[in-house]
This record gives structure tokens, sequence and C-alpha cells, in this order.
């Protein structure tokens, strides 16, 4: 029988460390969309993904189907990321009422557009 | 037993003095063999062919049936639990290192528990089954021919045989082959008058001169018996001779287009770079012989196999102290006599005793270092290889990639077992900034062959960097590799050079589909050298083991010596920017669309004589790094055979006492070997990925990226400033004294009648110039205007670019954590 | 234990300790929600924001004063709130009211000069105390959680605040900037905060400290140690610490406060640089102590499985020690055993702070250098403020396993340096915000001559300036000197490192703030400017401000006073 | 050959795809392809979240993300996108510093999640054996003050580290009226500018 490495990757169970390797690939997206988008709401999507990389890590340092041990981070996770969710809810409505003004005042989202201020 | 040493001594013999008569008879018969020595080719071509021959049955013929390998599927079922799964079921050749060491991890955990209480704790560990695994490896040494004995000064012409030697044989012997036949179509200019394009005479005529085919041929013939040479020498002085044969060799093949002004520059600068280097080694040498009385590597034993007289490596690592590393009694003695001398010390003040004979050591080792440093081409003595290019493209091949350029990586595995931890973080050292700054370079080159000699010059320091960390396997694993892959790519481009009669890759693209042969040999070479493969479970091209195992060896220095994480992610670095210039050189070739249509039009694919070599060496490229099947043989198993003593067990710094460097075969372990692997291969995928982004998907402009990056272009256009610097430092200051001396000579009287005034007035006018209106109005002025225009200038840091300063936030975090783990272990 | 205990332990956790000591907070809530209501019954005419703003602050303010006067703060014990979410120590209630009374000088500022009018008082208003309330809550933060939300609440609305002036485009540039800036070291911080707890499996600081002293770092570090969690460790630290450079705009996470100052109003500068400063500060001093030294017996009542009677009975029987050999007799502090596993930690934390401190300290003289706009440069005078005051929260933490009333000494010097940062900062800003008024300009060369336009005002901005400087005979002198004995007490190579750069930037600010008094004061008078009156109340509130400025320099010793009070009960 | 364990297998599957997508958001030019990328995006996050056994959260990152700040989040493209089109595009340059530094990051994050021990996976009958249990109702206990599942803690010093929420529970409500307010204040159409002008900035250095 061909013992593929594939299929012992699938038969073990995931641990806290895969969570927060997708954690990470979603923060540095995040912040690279963060660096790299011109649309200030490309900007805002970014930050939505860091502080949902972030989110994830909390979840998973809370679970105990991961982890099973005395020291995680038990309820504490779950209800730590419920609030990250709300404030990123804020942060995101208010985010988005600025990048309104600034385009107002611009007739522009181009964040490169706002270089009046320097040096 | 004797038998084998004498089959295997006199195989190697003849293998090793066929060139030499090949060189000896082309010398003075090379001129009647056929019109402009045609025929030479063919003998020298013959002679290597017969030394390849012999090579090889001394490998498999003799060395082979009285040395087999140890069994892997033995091992397996003994510590299978210790085995990820994939490698119980044999079939699956994963990674042939991981299954040859399988016994001994198991063996060193003990081991090591006795390390920890300290050198002299062994003794009781010493039962049969853990000599038979320390034990040095099977090595037949002998003298063949004394030439003479100067008080305790004997030299020889002596032999070391390992398994190492036989793998480097046959390797040179494959490679030198193949190279001579290529040379035998890519020389063929040479075989009637040749004009030379690149020459002007004075009369604006191009230069004409006579073909020199045979003498081509002479020189590689001399040049294999020089490399033969130092492969197989048994002492360090046989080594130097050979390593100095070689290096002129070298300077001959360099200076081959004599007539041109840049080749016999840089013939010259190879050979006055490498004599920077050789005096080191001289010095090293000098050192261990004034404390050892010898310069033989092994044994010398009689008929009934006493030992008569004893080695460089049996006096350090005897047997009693179970082959740790120590100074010799000889060698305690010589420092502390120096160092009383020297420092005026009073004699009866007490000899330090922490550190004995390590200072020596570390001497001895840094100065042998030193030879490599300049054969191999490593940082700082790492000019001369790029210039080495002017030679013609089978001698790049053969001596400036393959073999030649690794006789350094070569000593340095040989003398290993004298390398203090010390000495070999040096060369750790060395090896990575040697990577980091040749692979910088690469990525800006626009000569297809200095494209390449400068990734040889980083995969030089890779291997460099294995040795220093404690991964002799790794290292030489790495070498023959390398060897395979590296002469591959070099005929490759010498094909495509000769296809459209340029160097400069700005002028090619498209040409996959004029030159197809050549092409897909240079993209199994390309994809070998950056270590392809599916990670973790192979299989790969050959590169992807020996590469794989560097970073392993890294990862596994890197977590037992955090102050040296450098060196850890060094080689991750490398992987990503050799990834990135090796893929940009292939689609700037082959890919795309042609750039000068007109050389494009009159591209063609090579001679079968040129392209038959390339298909065997990509056969090579691709699969020397994997177990041949049914069979426990692969090469880093046979390597595994000729691991130096004492390497096996984890060795700590005298001088430096929290230097560890790591058993190697703790860099197998999963966890290390997972992360490692997965690390190399990201990084791998991700240069490739960029090359493909940049130069074939198109997705960013190259020429916007210089312009952007304009200071770090030409900083890595201008190769650092290296050969400025050098010009700076060393070139300059010599033509100054040597115009001094020559004006001093010329008026001394004037200079004397004349000097008294120019110095009291020149006195006068340094105080006013110096104290007055340097340092008084400076101090005053200087000091506010410094801070002034640092002001000015850090206000450009705050550019107004909101995304820039979203980068400066990763910048800050990645810097400080950086800073953060330097800083906070200094205090 | 059941279910019962629990909720008992709740209720009288919640109603009879922490609602109580949060009654000021409260207070601020109370406004906000009101202030909605009347504008959703349209009597605002009646009520007006400012009023409202105003009285809610007093209220809060009046709140957060002891209750039987300064000399009562030796009876506030140190205890957590709300099921540990919060601290309540005497720091906490010093900064409290420093922030509130802030709020309050701050709301009449904005009257004056009328950023605030009564179209868009209420959410002028709103915001102000809305970010107030978070920095309150930053100032007595003891949980991660209520770490991020604090610097959240205190930042979001200040987002808006800074682009409070809607039809202009610096304004919203400014907003912009800072809004993206600060969510995105937000995010940072998050990550790192998920990373620390996840090693350590809590988020609550002492219980933190308490994990790591267990984790016995130091062992960890050593050779064949699992020196890899130790990594993560640090760089869950790091990550926190950019969250708060952020707050502090310390060197390199600084890069949105220049564009911010010069793009927000000038009120709202110094809303930013001085109440959020403070904070933030205060903040750090919580970390750093938080998790870099374990408190033996824990805090009287943050137990919420003990009976509400024992409960009682704790808080009442606690008599707060005083000085460090008292608490060393109590057990408290045990400087050789207790602390010894968690001097990695402190290492850590000094080791950071001092590096952003030096960089931002120089960086920030250096760069106001060349700076046209009163307002940018006074951005960079922030940055090297907060460096300056940075040091002294490193030197204390350096100081805290060694020789605690030393470290003490430092934390009171911080304080003593925000109490009078206060002043020269508000003074100087509304200064700007009342010249701006007047002149529709906030360049440094249309400043030229005000000496003879309007005396009192550039003699107050003179000595404002030359108090930055920290020049002997004004107020800004003291808290610069303790800071730097107290560096020199820390001793160490670092340390006195840090006490010479520090020293070396007091002689390069010298430049750059004397350049705005011989504008002010040299310069002759443009021709083109018309007459200049600030008016009566202006120059009033310019005048209350600032005398501080001189007469905290004449007798310093009150504010040493209080702030040597504050920093009581931080061990 | 074992069987499959299928929390694993979902766990690749969704990772997969909330990678994926998140790099699809990073690389898509369009504003509009990169929100639905990361309605996506997110949405597999949730069903992550799910398989970690955060039920409640999950749901809530489904309701609140994928349908409020998304939504919110697709009117500004909706109020945006009426201007000329003018290409922003990213430099080459920028790109790849933004990407070699990114690189470093995610290195840097990625060693760190392999560093601690206790992070690794449980053995498969470990893994098995451990029971879901729903956690709705501990979560709204926790957010009301109450740690029930602080019952079940046994170490003394890590029960009084589980501190109920009450206080952010009350707080968040307070922190959201002020930054509605706020964003209401920005967004709202601007009115009379006179007395800005006068009071407000009266700046005329633009």
């Amino acid at each position: 029988m061909i013992h593929l490495p594939l299929a012992h990757l699938l038969s073990e169970p995931v641990g806290v460390s895969h969570y927060v390797m997708v954690g990470a690939v979603l923060f540095t997206c995040g912040v690279l969309c963060m660096a790299t988008k011109r649309n200030a709401l490309g900007v805002l999507m970014g930050i939505e993904l860091v502080l949902n990389g972030a989110n994830l890590n909390f979840i998973a340092f809370g679970s105990h189907v991961l982890r099973n041990d005395a020291n995680s981070l038990g309820l504490d996770g779950q209800l730590i990321s419920m609030f990250v969710i709300v404030l990123a809810a804020a942060e995101a409505a208010v985010a988005l009422a600025i990048a309104l003004n600034y385009y107002n005042n611009h007739d522009s989202i181009d964040v490169d557009r706002a270089d009046e201020l320097l040096g | 037993m004797d038998t084998t040493a004498s089959n295997l001594s006199t195989l190697l013999m003849l293998a090793w003095l066929l060139p030499l008569a090949s060189f000896v008879l082309i010398l003075f018969f090379g001129k009647y063999m056929g019109s402009h020595g045609k025929f030479a080719g063919y003998l020298a071509t013959g002679a290597l062919l017969c030394s390849a021959a012999l090579s090889f049955t001394a490998m498999f013929g003799v060395w082979l049936p009285n040395h087999p390998l140890p069994s892997t599927a033995h091992h397996t079922e003994e510590h299978g639990e210790d085995v990820p799964s994939e490698e119980a079921h044999g079939h699956v050749a994963a990674y042939p290192v991981e299954a040859i060491s399988a016994q001994p991890v198991a063996l060193q955990t003990d081991h090591e528990h006795g390390e920890a209480d300290g050198h002299h704790a062994t003794a009781e560990h010493s039962d049969g089954e853990h000599h038979a695994n320390n034990a040095p490896p099977v090595s037949y040494f002998g003298d063949w021919y004394t030439l003479g004995q100067f008080g305790s000064l004997k030299l020889t012409i002596s032999y070391y045989i390992d398994t190492l030697t036989v793998a480097m044989f046959c390797m040179v012997s494959l490679i030198a082959t193949c190279v001579h036949f290529y040379a035998l179509g890519y020389m063929h200019d040479e075989l009637h008058d040749f004009t030379d394009p690149e020459v002007t005479m004075s009369d604006g005529e191009k230069l004409k001169r006579p073909g020199r085919f045979y003498r081509f041929f002479q020189y590689l013939s001399l040049f294999c018996f020089s490399m033969f040479g130092v492969v197989i020498s048994g002492n360090m002085a046989m080594v130097f001779v050979f390593w100095e044969l070689v290096g002129i060799c070298s300077y001959f093949l360099i200076g081959f287009y004599i007539e041109r002004h840049s080749a016999s520059t840089a013939a010259n600068k190879a050979f006055i770079v490498n004599r920077v280097g050789d005096f080191g080694m001289l010095i090293g040498m000098m050192a261990l012989w004034s404390s050892l009385g010898t310069f033989a590597f092994g044994d010398l034993k009689d008929a009934e196999g006493h030992v008569v007289e004893q080695g460089i490596f049996s006096q350090l690592r005897t047997e009693e102290n179970d082959y740790h590393l120590q100074p010799t009694a000889s060698m305690v003695e010589e420092q502390e006599r120096v160092r009383t001398q020297t420092c005026e010390l009073a004699a009866d003040e007490p000899p330090k005793q922490s550190h004995a004979g390590q200072w020596l050591l570390l001497i001895a080792g840094v100065g042998i270092f030193c030879g490599c440093v300049g054969k191999s081409a490593q940082f700082p003595l790492h000019v001369w290889l790029p210039d080495a290019m002017e030679g013609p493209t089978p001698v790049s091949a053969l001596v400036h990639s393959a073999t030649m350029v690794a006789a350094g990586v070569y000593l340095v595995g040989r003398f290993y077992p004298a390398f203090s931890p010390e000495a070999l973080l040096v060369i750790a050292y060395v090896g990575c900034i040697t990577l980091f700054v040749a692979a910088t370079i690469a990525i800006t080159a626009t000569d297809i062959k200095r494209v390449l000699a400068y990734s040889t010059v980083s995969q030089l320091g890779y291997m460099m960097l294995a040795l220093g960390l404690g991964g002799w396997v790794a290292g030489m694993f790495h070498l023959i590799t390398h060897a395979f892959f590296k002469g591959l790519l070099f005929m490759c481009s010498g094909s495509v050079i000769h296809g459209v009669h340029t160097n400069d890759m700005t002028e090619m693209g498209g040409l996959r589909k004029k030159m197809p042969i050549t092409a897909y040999t240079m993209l199994v070479g390309c994809l070998a050298i950056i270590g392809a493969g599916i990670p973790i479970i192979g299989p790969g091209f050959s590169g992807y083991y020996s590469k794989d195992a560097i970073i392993e060896q890294a990862w596994s220095f890197g977590s037992n010596n955090p102050h040296h994480a450098v060196l850890k992610w060094a080689p991750i670095v490398g992987a990503f920017i050799t990834a990135f210039y090796m893929f940009r050189l292939w689609y700037m070739t082959f890919a795309g669309k042609p750039r000068n249509q007109d050389r494009y039009d009159h591209a063609h694919e090579s001679p079968r004589v040129m392209t038959m070599p390339l298909v065997i060496l990509a056969v090579f490229a691709l699969g020397i790094g994997w177990q041949l099947p049914f069979t426990d043989l692969s090469t880093s198993a046979l390597l595994e055979q000729a691991r130096p003593v004492g390497t096996l067990a984890t060795s700590h710094g005298e001088i430096l006492s929290e230097l560890v460097i790591p058993n190697e075969h703790d860099s197998h372990a999963p966890a290390i070997k997972w992360a490692a692997g997965w690390a190399a291969f990201s990084t791998a995928a991700a240069g490739l990925l960029l090359a493909t982004a940049i130069y074939l998907w198109k997705l960013l402009d190259p020429q916007e990226l210089k312009q952007s990056f304009k200071p770090l272009h030409s900083w890595l256009w201008n190769k650092w400033w290296f050969d400025e610097l050098y010009q700076i430092i060393f070139v300059a200051p010599c033509m100054i004294v040597a115009r001094t001396i020559t004006r001093f000579d010329l008026g001394v009287i004037d200079s004397i009648l004349h000097g008294a005034a120019a110095v009291c007035k020149g006195c006068s006018k340094v105080v006013y110039a110096v104290f007055d209106q340097t340092v008084v109005d400076g101090m005053a002025n200087g000091v506010a205007g410094v801070t002034w225009d640092l002001g000015l200038w850090l206000r450009k840091i705050q550019t107004g670019n909101l995304r820039q300063y979203i980068m400066f936030i990763v910048i800050g975090t990645v810097v400080l954590f950086v800073a953060i783990s330097f800083v906070q272990r200094t205090i | 234990m059941n279910l019962h205990t629990l909720v008992d332990s709740l209720l009288s956790d919640t109603l009879e300790t922490s609602l109580p000591l949060f009654r000021p907070e409260l207070a601020l809530c109370g406004t906000i929600v009101l202030m909605l209501l009347v504008r959703v019954f349209r009597c605002d005419r009646l009520l007006p924001p400012f009023l409202l703003a105003f009285a809610g602050s007093v209220v809060a303010l009046w709140l957060a004063l002891p209750a039987e006067g300064l000399a009562s703060w030796a009876a506030i014990s140190p205890q957590e709130i709300f099921t540990g979410m919060l601290v309540h120590d005497t720091l906490s209630a010093y900064v409290r009211i420093f922030l509130l009374a802030f709020a309050v000088l701050f709301v009449v500022l904005t009257q004056l000069t009328g950023i605030a009018d009564r179209e868009n008082g209420q959410d002028f208003y709103t915001l102000v105390l809305g970010a107030t309330l978070g920095m309150c809550i930053m100032a007595s933060a003891n949980h991660l959680l209520t770490i991020f939300l604090g610097i959240e609440m205190a930042s979001v609305p200040s987002y808006v605040l800074a682009g409070i002036v809607k039809g202009r485009r610096r304004s919203s540039e400014a907003a912009l900037k800072y809004a993206i800036y600060g969510a995105g070291t937000a995010g940072v911080m998050l990550y790192g905060i998920s990373l620390l707890a996840g090693v350590v499996g809590s988020a609550h600081l002492p219980t933190i400290a308490h994990e790591l002293a267990a984790l016995d770092i130091s062992s960890m570090l050593a050779p064949g140690g699992d020196s890899s969690t130790v990594m993560v460790l640090a760089l869950g630290g790091l990550m926190l610490g950019v969250g708060l450079a952020f707050k502090l705009s310390a060197v390199p996470f600084h890069f949105w406060c220049p564009d911010v100052f010069e793009g927000a109003p000038a009120e709202v500068n110094a809303f930013l640089s001085v109440a959020s400063k403070a904070a933030a500060l205060t903040l750090l001093v919580r970390i750093g102590f938080g998790l870099g030294f374990v408190h033996e017996t824990p805090h009287a009542t943050l137990a919420t499985n003990q009976p509400p009677a024992a409960i009682a009975q704790v808080s009442t029987t606690a008599q707060p020690p005083t000085t460090f050999a008292a608490l060393k007799a109590e057990g408290i502090v045990n400087e050789s055993t207790a602390d010894q596993p968690l001097s990695p930690v402190r290492n850590f934390f000094v080791v950071l702070v001092a590096l952003m401190a030096i960089v931002s300290c120089t960086f920030g003289n250096l760069a106001a250098y060349g700076q046209t706009n009163i307002k940018r440069m006074f951005a960079y005078s922030t940055i090297a403020h907060a460096g300056f005051m940075m040091m002294a929260v490193a030197a204390a933490v350096a100081l805290l396993g060694r020789d605690p009333s030393q470290s003490q000494a430092a934390i009171a010097a911080l304080l003593i340096y925000i109490t009078i940062y206060l002043f020269m900062n508000l003074g100087a800003f509304a200064v700007v915000a009342f010249l701006r008024n007047e002149m529709q300009s906030e360049e440094i060369e249309d400043y030229a001559g005000l000496i003879r336009s309007c005396p009192m005002t550039a003699v107050m901005m003179t000595a404002i300036l030359v108090s930055l400087i920290g020049l002997p005979p004004l107020a800004g002198f003291w808290p610069k000197l303790r800071v730097l004995q107290s560096l020199y007490e820390a001793g160490g190579p670092l340390m006195i490192t840090v006490l010479v750069i520090a020293g070396l930037n007091t002689a390069i600010s010298l430049v750059y703030y004397l350049r705005v008094v011989k504008v002010i004061c040299i310069d002759p008078e443009p021709d083109t400017r018309g007459p200049i009156s600030l008016g009566f109340l202006p120059a009033a509130y310019i005048l209350v401000v600032s005398l501080p400025v001189i007469i905290f320099g004449i007798l310093p010793d009150k504010v040493a006073q209080w702030a040597e009070q504050a920093t009581m009960h931080l061990f | 050959m074992e069987s499959i364990y299928w929390p694993t297998f979902f766990f690749w599957l969704f990772s997969l795809i909330s990678c994926s997508f998140a790099v699809g958001v990073l690389l898509a030019r369009n504003i509009v392809r990169m929100a639905f990328y990361l309605v996506l995006a997110l949405a597999a996050t949730a069903g992550l979240f799910f398989l970690a056994g955060a039920d409640f959260v999950g749901a809530m990152q489904l309701m609140i993300y994928v349908g409020g700040t998304l939504v919110l989040l697709i009117f500004g493209v909706m109020l945006t996108s009426q201007e000329r089109f003018i290409e922003m595009k990213t430099s080459s340059g920028e790109w790849v510093v933004a990407l070699l530094l990114g690189g470093m990051l995610l290195g840097i994050l990625l060693q760190a999640a392999m560093a601690v021990p206790a992070w690794q996976g449980m053995d498969r009958a470990a893994a098995e054996a451990t029971k879901v249990e729903k956690t709705a109702t501990p979560l709204g206990m926790g957010l009301l003050g109450v740690r029930v599942d602080q019952l079940d803690e046994q170490d003394e010093s890590r029960r009084k580290g589980m501190s109920g929420y009450l206080f952010h529970f009350e707080i968040v409500s307070v922190h959201l009226l002020v930054v509605l307010v706020g964003a209401a204040y920005l967004a709202r159409a601007k009115r009379k500018r006179g007395r800005d002008e006068l009071a407000g900035t009266g700046s005329n250095a633009t």
C-alpha cells in the first residue's frame, strides 16, 4: 500500500501552531494590503485582515479542541475576540467616515494624494 | 586489506599520472600532432577518459566491494521508531542522509551525556559498540617516494585515500572528460589561424595569430594532473606544491587569450590574489610543523600494522581522548614559549591552563583556511574569480566552477579534524559573508558568465558555511552536487555564447526556440542550483538534497548558538537571492522576445560534441543526490563513510566558551528538518516567483525597479566597490610608495636642502589652518552646522506618504525585534 | 464553590467596591449620554453643549478628588476593581485627577477659541469626553483587553477630533493619516497581545507576571533551554510596545504625529500632546510594573471567590504601608527572591523603552530644527519630550528589582513632568490657537515682534518656551533634573548612556526653542500685520494656564509632594 | 492507512480558502473584487472558528464582519467610485519592498508560531476524546461578569486571572455611542462654513 504523506497530514489533528500560522498569513497580507493599496478603502480592508489574523490567534489560544492543557487561554480567548470584533467594527465605521470626508475634500480616494503634510 | 590498499593506490596513481603523461607528450610533440595539434585534443581527452575509467574502477571495483555501505533496511528495523514514516517504506528514496544517519543519532545521545561532564568523562563509555561508531574512517596512507629528510622535516610523496578521495577522483575525472569533449567542439576556432576580434593592433587591424589548440589541451592536462595531486596528497607539503601548480595552470588558462589586455590583467590578478591567501597558508603550515613536527595527514604503519609515525590527525585527536580535539603537549609548550617571549612575562608565572595550545591551534586552522580563502574565492579575496571569466568557457566550467575553486573547500574538508571550533566559526562567518555578498552582486550583473561566476562564489560560500557550522557531509555533498550542476551551467552558457557570440544577456532573449537542448539542460541546472524539490518528502534535483542539508545544519547551529543567528538566516536569504538571479538569467536568455533580432537570427544550436556532455551532466545534476534504486548507494552515504573522526560529537569552544558546534546528525531531527525544509522551499519559491513576475510575466518593470533602487543598484552593479576599495587601500599606496622612492632616489640632496625650510613653513601653515580655522572656528560653527544639517536631513524621512508610514511600522517592528535580540544579550 | 458564591462575589465586587471608585468615569459616561439626550429632545438652547460638558467634567473632577482633601490620599488602598479589569491606586487616582482637570481646562479653552460652536458642540464635546474616558481607563488598566480597549477608546475619537474641521483638505488628510496609522499599530499591538496571552495563558497582568515568574525565563535563555518560547514572548512584548509607542509618538512609530499636528487645530493638538501622552505613559508604567514585578500578597479584594464580608474586612483593615522598609517587612516586596525570575522581563522592557526613548528624544529635537510651522515644531517637541519621559519609566523599571524607593522616585519624577508639561503645552497651544484666530496664521515667522503687539502673551509664550528647554528658574527644569537623577541612580552602561544623551538633548533643544523666542522678542514687526487684541478672557486664560510654569518653577515642592504621594502604592 | 481525520481536512480546506483569498485581496486591482475576496476570506475564517470550538464567535464573525462591516465597506466603495477613472497603480519598487518586508515579517511570525512546544497538536486519540461543548452560555455569563468556567479551574492563582467582562461589556456601549456620534458628524453633509472658517480653522495657510 502506498503511504502518501498527504494522508498522514490529514489523519492527525492540527495544533494551535497551525492556526497561528494561518493567522500570521492573514496578518501579513493585511499589513501588506495597507502598505500597497492606494485606494483608501483597500487600506481599510487591510485593517480588517490584520485584526482578523489576531482574532484567529485568540480563538486558537483559547480553544480546548486544539490544546487541552491547563495553560490555555480558555474562554478568555473567545471573549477577547468578541470584543475585538466589536471594536473593529467601531473603528471601521470611523475610518470609513474619515475616508468619505477625505474623498469629499480631495475628490479622490487615492491615499497618495494625501501629500500636503510632510517634512 | 593490504591488497586493497595497494590496488587502490596503484589505480589512483595511474589515474593521476595519465594526464601528466599527456601533458609531457603534448609539450614536446604538440606541434606535430595534426594541423595545429588537432590530435593533441584527442590525446588529452583519451588520457582523461582512461583516468575516469580507472577512478570508477577504484570506486566500484575496489572500494565498494571491500567497504560496503551500511545497509539501510537493517537500521530502520532497529531504530524504526525514530524515523519518520516515509523512511519506513524504503522504496521512497526520500533522503539518503537520513537513512544512513539513523544509527548514529541513537547512539549519539548517550555520547553526549558523557561529554557534558567534560572531556575526560568518556573513558567508561568506551564499550565496543561505541568505539565501532566513533572510530576513524577507513583510510589508507602511505609513502610512494621520500624526497628527502632535513632534520625532523621529512618531505615525501604520499597518498591518503579514503572515500572522499575516491569520490573526488570520480567527480573530477568525469567532469573533466565532459569538458574535454566539449572543448573539442568549442575550441575549433583555434584549429586554424585565429583572428581575435577583441584585440586591435596599433595599425587598426585585428590581431591574427596561429591557432593554439594543442596548447589549450596541454594546459588542461597539466591542470588535471595538479588537481588529482591535490586530492590524493597525503601531507600538507605535497598539497601545497600541487596547490601552487593548480594556481599556475589557472594563470595560464585565464590568460589563454594573452593578447587581450583584460585577459592578461585578470590572470595577473588571480595569481596575485591567490598569493595573498597562500601566505596565510604558509603561516598555518609553519605553526603546525613547528609544534607537531610532521606534515602527514595519516599514520604511517609498518608491515605488521604498527604505527611508525603519527600524522597530524591522530596527534590532535587521540584515541585515549575519545577523538576529541585537543592540542598536544608540544603545542601547549610552544604557545607558552611564544607567550612568555613576546609578552616578556616572568618565566615563573604559571602558564594559562585554560586555553592551553588553543591559540596555536586557531592560528594553524585559520592560516590553512587563508589558503582556501584565496583558492575558493572567499570574501575578501573573491575579486579574482569573476575576472577569471576572461578564459575560454570550458576553462570556466572546469577550473573556475567545478574543480580548482572546489579545491579550497576540499582542503577544508580534508583538514577538518584539525580545525578548532573557533576556527570553524571564522570559516562559517567568511562563508556567510561570501555567500551573501556574491549573491547580491549576481542580481545586477548582465554578463551571463559573470552571473554564473558570482553564483559560484556564492555557492562556495555555502559550502564553507556548512563546513564551519559542523556540517561536514553537507558541505562535501554540496561540493559534489555543485560541481555537476555548475559545470553544466557554465557549459550551457558557453553553448549560448558560442551560438550568439556575445556574453551580454541584454542582447539575448527567446533563444529557447533556437537552441532547445541548451535551454532545457540549463533549466535543469538552474532548478538544481536553487534546490528545487518537493519539501520534506522529496524527490528533488541534486541541489535540493545538499542545500537542504546545509540549511538544516545552519538551523541546528542557530538553535544552539542564539548569538550567531545571522549564520542561521544567511543561507535562507541566500536561497531566495539564488533562485532570483538564476531564473533571471534563464528568463533573460531563453524566454520572452529576442532583444536583439540580428543576433537572434544568427543563433544556432551547438554541435553534437558540445550538447552531448550537456545532456550527460544534466542527468548527473538531476540525479547525483539520489539514492541508487535497490541499493544503499548514494553520494551522501559514501561521504558519510569518510566522515572525519570526532565530528560526530557536539563540540564546544574553548576560547569562546559559549560556542557550540552541533553534531551534524542533530540537524536531521524532524523539527529542524521540517522548519528548515519549508523555509528553504518557500524562500526559493519566492525568489523564483519574483523573477518570473519581473522577467516572464512582466508584472513588475525592471527599469522602474532600477530607478526605485538606484543607489542600491549602483552599489551592486559596482560589486560593492570592492575593486575600487582594494585599488585605494593596496594598489594606490604601493604606487605612491614606489613613486616616492623613485623621487627620493632622484632628489635626495634637493629635498634635504629645501626640506628644512619647507617643514617650518608647512608647520606654521598647518597650525594656522588646522588649529585656528578648523578647531577653534569649527568647534563653534561645525557642531551647530552638523546638527542643523542633520535636523534638516531628518525631515526628509517624513515623506508625507501614508503608505510609507505603514511600511515604517513593519520596518520598525522588524528592526526593533532584531535590535532587541542583539542588544539584550550584550547587556 | 458554586455559582451562587460567584454571583454574590460579583455583585459585591461591582456594587460595593468598583462602582463607587469608578464614579468620575461614570460621571463622564452620564454626561455623554445626557448630551445625546439633549440633542434628541432638542433642548440645546436650554442646555448649551459647552455648559453640559463643563459641568460634567467639573463634577467628574470633583468626584475624583479624594473625599477629605489631599491629605486623605494615604487612605487609598490599592485594589483591583471590576473583577481585576482595572486597578485603583494612588497612581490611577492622580492621573485621573490630572486628566479630568485637563478636561475642564480644555473645555474652557475650546469655548474661548470657538472651535466648538453650538452646531457641532455636542459632537465635539462627546468626542472629547469619550476620549478622556478612554484615557482614564488606560491609566488604570490591569488586563490586556482593558489596555487594548482603553487605547481604542482614547484613539478612535481622537481620529475624528483631528479632522473636526470638515471642510479643510489638510484637516481631512491629517484625520486619514491618523486613523490609518492608528489602526495599523492597533492591529500590530493586538497581534502582540494575542501572542503574549497565548504563551502565558492569561490576559490578566498580575497573573501574567505570576506565570512569567513560573516560566523562569533566565533558565530558558541559557544554552539548551527553550529559547524559542522566549523569542515568542519577546515578539509579543515588542508588538504590544508598538501600540504604546504609537500613543506615545515614540520613534520609529511617530510618523503620524507631525502630520496630524500640522493638520489638526491647535486645541486638538493640546489634547493629543498632553492628555494622550499622560495616559500612555501611565499605561507604560502599568505594564512595566505589572509584568516586571510579582505581588507576593495579592491585592486585597481581587479574589472574587471570597465571601463579601471578608472583602469588606480586608479593605478596611489593610493599612497601606508607606515606606519601602515597611513593605519589605510585610513581605510584599522581597527583592532578592521574588523578583529574580522576572529580571529578564524587566531587562527586556528597559532596553526596549530606553532605546526608543533615546531615539525619540534625539530625533524629535533634531527634526524640530528646520520647521516653519509652529504646530509642526511643537509636534517634534512633543516627540522629544515623550522620549524624555520614557527615560523616567525605563529608569524606574530598571530600579525596580534593586531599589524600589528610588524606583518610586523615578515615577514621581514622571508625574511631576506630566503635570508641568500640562501647563506648558496647554499654554503654548492656547497661545497658538488665540493668535491663529487673530492673525490667521500659524507660521513662526508671522509671530515676529509679537512682544510689541501683545506683550503679555509674548512674555508668557517666552516663559513657556524657556521652560520647555528646562532652564532653571522655570518649572520645566525640575522634572528634567529629577529624571536625570533617576537615571544616574539606575546606573549601568545603558542608563548612563541614556543620561548622557538626555543631557546632550537639552542642549540641542535650546536652538529651536530659542529661535521662536528670538522671532517673538527681537525680530521687527511686519508692516502688513494689523493690530492684535486678544480680548480679556483669552488673555486671562493664557495667564492662568501659564502662570504655574513660573510658580512651580519657584516653588516646586507642592507638585513634588503630590507626585510622591501618588507613587506610594505602586508596590 | 489511517482514516482521514475530518476536522483536520476541514482545517486545511478553510485555511487554504482563507489564505488564498487574503492573498487575493492583496493582489487584486479592482476594489469591488477585493471586497468580494475579503468576504470569502473572512467567511472561511469563521469556518476556522467553528472548527476550533468557538461556535458563537464564529457566528458573530459571520454576522458582524461579513454581514455588517463589509456592507459598510461596500457602501464606501459605491460612494467613492464615481470619480473619473484614475489608474491607482502601485509602483514596482514599492511592491518589491513591500513583499520583501512582508516576507521577513511573515518569516518571523511563522517562526514564532512554530516555536512554542505547547502549541503543537495533540495526538489523535486525545483529540477525539476532547468533548466539544457549546460555548454560548459561558460566553454570555462571562459577558455579564460571571465566569462559570472558573468553577472547574483548580489552580487558585489562575482562577484569579479569570476576570468577568461585565465592565468591558458596559463600557464598550459608551464607546460605540461616542464613535457613532463622531462618524455621523464626519459623514454629515457640510453645512454653512462661514463660522467654521472664522473660528474653527481661521488659517488661510492652505
